[in-house]
């Protein structure tokens, strides 16, 4: 039997397995595929004060091992949220992060005000690393000093768990890690997706309606993992949620060894909506072979040369 | 409403039906239904090539004594499409279906309904109208095509007709087959001919739908299209598929679709 | 007939396919595959002064649509690179752009002045980007600083053509490309590898030797894209070399578009030795498809919403 | 020398060997050699997944009426092997050969030189050992796996051997099979009983190619060794498969190698 108890600094989770931000809907489209409190957590679409309409299509394009997406945020607003989805979520029992997002500061410290209405949301992970969205979002997520602000507008609404999500096209990725925790970050998500674009060639357009998307999928893995063990070295103390191309247990794994104490799995879902489960068991069998009694104790194992 | 399933099937046939397209036959041991105008997302390939799943309309779904079959009509455009022409018979692909909302069957059963399909727009379409013929329901049915090699199913087409009673309207845009010009305007014919129809079942090309929603709406009469939007996911947790709506909404076009009335797409043929 | 004559800046290439450095050796080793005449130009395996081992092994490993390698630009130093190879390059009539390597910047000139004593070679391209060298490299690539100075230094070398090959790692794309351009060079090559990790979840170590490596392949074009448009965007009047992850003639009309003068085949030419070859028929049979008749006229034609 | 070709082959056929391991047959209508140790770059997947090439030493090259057929052993052990295992037949598939330098037979021949082959390191000590029966040249060949049933092709390693009255000796780690122990220890126990080898030939883990080597420095015999090194290009443009020579020189294994003496291997088993 293997133990999948772990935490992210004061957060206790069932496992490491979290469904990412933008990629499971609000936690309630695939129970029937995905069980949400069957996961670590559930990470929702990122949530602004409003609803919002997000951009125009075509939004998603297939690359090499990847996909690009410029959804540009459209959600439900977070009243719809802690009205409609957080009580189902909490019947179940299943673990719910907030992903927060807005176009001027205090629009995320709002969200967080709205939630903390509601008992049953564990926790915040503030997006500001969306690279998609023209206001808001990038800004933050690239100048240490508002990225430290914003952190620290958000920590004084609330006590609950705050993980700030690093975006990967920041110029510095640790004093960005620095600043978040300097603003009284608990945990770090990383990464986000990285900026990119696609071309057609007969229309010699780009293919996404907004030109610039976010990169995703087993393609960004190796600057995933990168990233992660970069920020783990630097600020050991630091707990790290890691997230890029993310498609099997052993995946996972690797994540865990360069210092995440959690992962989230993101595109993998689009491919297999199960997939977080499989990932689970996958764990299971690997640990299993390799004698590993506790999850937990694979966290941050990598033997650098 | 039917339980989605994610299941492995095996390819148990592949028909070429044009120099383009391809019929599928996917075999489960479960059993699984559909309604048409609903959709599969099908995983292509054995790898991460291409990484993301295909949706395609079911164009049937058969309940045997060894389980369930079921039938996807296929153009070749691309990697994944590619890929499905030469898979292996015998090879275990993922199909999850059934996913999103279908066609009104019994709003169309009520009148006679007008059947219309172009190109590979055909899979749901011919679906809904065996559906219908097994009701009993009288429909026309309108199948267009570039040129006369791509009209699809064309003697399959007939004989379903054959058994309500009602026409079959061929046409290519090179005239090679049946009425020269686009599907559309044999609809306007008849139609200016004082042949009625309150209700139609469209699929195809997005200027042929457009065309459908145009005449429906002067026509005064329900048109229901099916679209096809790029899809990551098809269960509505990627928000890419989204259409937008006459009142500015922007819905998934895989979970309150793929199948929309016209009427609600004003916005989409706006811009 | 389709009219592939083009050029960077003042150089004049027969093509605008040509063979990325490191990934074609010193332009010799596949003549029976592909011919390196028949390019627009080879670039050479990066040179120093003096011979250089490299790093240990191992120092490549595949990922999803990609590889990391971290070869540690081994290589036989420019002396035997004038003496050996650039003779028969010359008698091939190959067009020859040296890739220079230098742990200080000065080395970087000492390249340069080896190489102006053989007429035949056409122009260098400056390396400040490789992602997995201690010394030398990294620096000289992020600090814009460091690399107008470092420009300056090698453009004062010599007359002939000179691009800057830009980390696609640095912080500001713009700042940098721009400080590359103020020190004197004529075009810019993008991009480098991004500086990726894999990890052997058994050993628990990173797979490659050195831990750190450069992420190449499909898996990172729709990156490249995004940051030759960037570039181009912002510098127009800047000739721009475009590279990576191109496999097909499609993806290079991707370049093309996104205003690149040139493009590069690198991890392409792994899997396929003659795919530069293959690359230009696809090209012609897409320009005659779509009317083109001249490729360079597809140079930044990409047309942003 | 062979001039080297990237060649569209199709798989003619698969045969298992063992539970892990199986054999293809690429047949090809251009002539086409390659010398026992050389190999070639095989494309594995039909897309960008796996995205490179896999080496496979050339267990033989058949020329017959309707062109050349070349031989692998394989053994799954990722994704690329996985794929070829259940590649269609029939499929066509990129194969560039041949690659590397072989062992060197015509001083095998002068000797009787033991041939040593552990696992999956078969495919090309097989091939030398029938091109140098083909010279009736004697020796004898020691084959070793960690159980029987992973000793492949043993039947037809007795056929060679007959053909050249040497001797062939199979070993498991477990005792299934042959003598228990490590092939390298049938090989020691041999030539202290007194029977004398000036050169071997051998391919395998590198355990037992380092097991190899430190007894050939003992014997003082002339140890050819075929190296596995992780390879990218297969063609000397990379550089990623570089062996470390006594010397300090990094060269590569897919040009100067795979084969290479075992007194130029020091550095390698020194770290
Ligand atoms: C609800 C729905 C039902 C569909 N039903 C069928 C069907 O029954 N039969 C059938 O043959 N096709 C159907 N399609 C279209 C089919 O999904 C695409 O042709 C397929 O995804 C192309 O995959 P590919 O890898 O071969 O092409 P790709 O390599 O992915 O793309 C090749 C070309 O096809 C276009 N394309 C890619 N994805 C889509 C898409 N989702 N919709 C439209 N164009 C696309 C691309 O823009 C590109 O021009 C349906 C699409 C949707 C959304
Ligand atoms: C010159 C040469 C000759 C070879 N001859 C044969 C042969 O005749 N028959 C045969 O079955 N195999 C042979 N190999 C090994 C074969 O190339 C690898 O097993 C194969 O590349 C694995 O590909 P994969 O995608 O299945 O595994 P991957 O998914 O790429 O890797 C799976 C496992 O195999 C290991 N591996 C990957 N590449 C290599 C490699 N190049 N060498 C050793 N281990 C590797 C990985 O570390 C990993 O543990 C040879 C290798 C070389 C360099
Ligand atoms: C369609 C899509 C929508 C996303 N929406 C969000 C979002 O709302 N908030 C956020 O922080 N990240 C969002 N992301 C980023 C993912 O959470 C994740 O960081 C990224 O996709 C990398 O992980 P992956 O490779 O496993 O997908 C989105 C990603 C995708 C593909
Ligand atoms: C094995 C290998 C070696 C490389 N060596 C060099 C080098 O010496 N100098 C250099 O500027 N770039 C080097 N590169 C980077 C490539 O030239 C190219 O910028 C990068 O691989 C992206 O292009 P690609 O995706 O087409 O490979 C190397 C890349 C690889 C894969
Ligand atoms: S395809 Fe993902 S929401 Fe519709
Ligand atoms: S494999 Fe590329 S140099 Fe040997």
């Amino acid at each position: 039997m293997v133990e999948f108890l772990t935490s992210v600094g004061a957060l206790r989770l069932a496992n490491p397995i979290l469904a990412a931000s933008g990629t499971f809907g609000y936690g309630l489209d695939l129970c029937d595929l995905c069980p949400p409190e069957r996961l670590g957590a559930v990470v929702s679409k990122g949530l602004s004060p409003a609803p919002r309409a997000g951009n125009p299509t075509p939004r998603i394009v297939e690359t090499a091992a990847g996909m690009i997406n410029a959804i540009g945020l459209q959600n439900i607003g977070v009243e719809a949220f802690c009205r409609e989805a957080a009580p189902e979520l909490a019947r179940r029992g299943a673990t719910v992060i907030v992903n927060v997002f807005g176009e001027r500061p205090h629009a995320y410290r709002e969200v967080i005000e709205r939630c903390e209405l509601v008992d049953s949301i564990a926790g915040y992970e503030l997006n500001v690393s969306c690279p998609n969205v023209d206001h808001g979002g990038m800004e933050f997520g690239h100048d240490p000093k508002q990225l430290a602000a914003l952190t620290a507008l958000c920590r004084g609404a609330t006590r609950r768990p705050l993980w700030v999500k690093l975006s990967p096209n920041a110029p510095h990725l640790i004093a960005t890690a620095q600043a978040a925790v300097d603003g009284g970050a608990d945990a770090l998500t990383l990464i986000n997706t990285l900026r990119a674009i696609a071309i057609d060639p007969i229309r010699r357009k780009p293919v996404l309606a907004t030109g610039y998307g976010g990169l995703s999928g087993p393609a960004i893995k190796p600057v995933a993992l990168r990233m992660v063990w970069e920020v783990h070295r630097s600020l050991p103390a630091v707990p790290v949620v890691g997230i890029g191309g993310i498609e099997s247990g052993r995946d996972a794994i690797e994540f865990l060894l360069a210092g995440a104490s959690a992962v989230q799995v993101g595109t993998a879902i689009f491919r297999h909506p199960s997939a977080p489960l499989r990932i689970l068991s996958e764990i299971e069998a690997f640990c299993s072979s390799q004698g590993v009694r506790e999850v937990r104790s694979l966290v941050g194992g990598l033997q650098w040369p | 409403m039917i339980a989605r399933r994610d299941l492995p099937v095996r390819l148990v046939e592949r028909r070429d039906l044009s120099p383009t397209c391809f019929s599928l036959l996917l075999a489960s041991p479960e059993g699984v239904g559909a309604e048409p105008g609903q959709f599969g997302m099908l995983a292509c390939g054995n790898g991460l090539d291409p990484l993301l799943r295909r949706p395609f309309s079911i164009a049937g779904v058969h309940a045997g004594a060894t389980g369930t079959t079921v039938e996807l009509l296929v153009k070749e455009v691309g990697r994944g499409t590619a890929w499905l022409r030469r898979a292996p018979l015998g090879a275990t692909l993922e199909l999850l279906l059934p996913l999103g909302r279908g066609f009104d069957l019994d709003a169309a059963a009520t009148v006679r309904p007008a059947l219309v399909a172009g190109g590979i727009g055909l899979p749901p379409v011919l679906f809904a109208a065996e559906r219908l013929a097994e009701r009993a329901v009288r429909f026309d049915l309108y199948l267009g095509a570039v040129t006369a090699a791509e009209l699809l199913e064309t003697r399959r087409c007939q004989a379903v007709i054959d058994t309500v009673g009602g026409e079959l309207i061929l046409t290519t845009d090179d005239g090679t087959g049946g009425e020269t010009g686009f599907v559309t305007d044999a609809l306007r014919r008849r139609s200016r001919q004082g042949r009625v129809y309150q209700r139609v079942l469209a699929c195809g090309p997005d200027p042929m739908l457009q065309a459908v929603a145009r005449w429906a709406s002067e026509a005064g009469a329900v048109a229901e299209l099916s679209l096809e939007e790029p899809m990551a996911c098809g269960v509505g947790v990627c928000l890419g598929c989204v259409v937008e709506l006459a009142d500015g909404r922007r819905v998934t076009s895989c979970k309150e679709g793929p199948v929309f009335e016209a009427s609600r797409l004003a916005a989409r043929w706006r811009s």
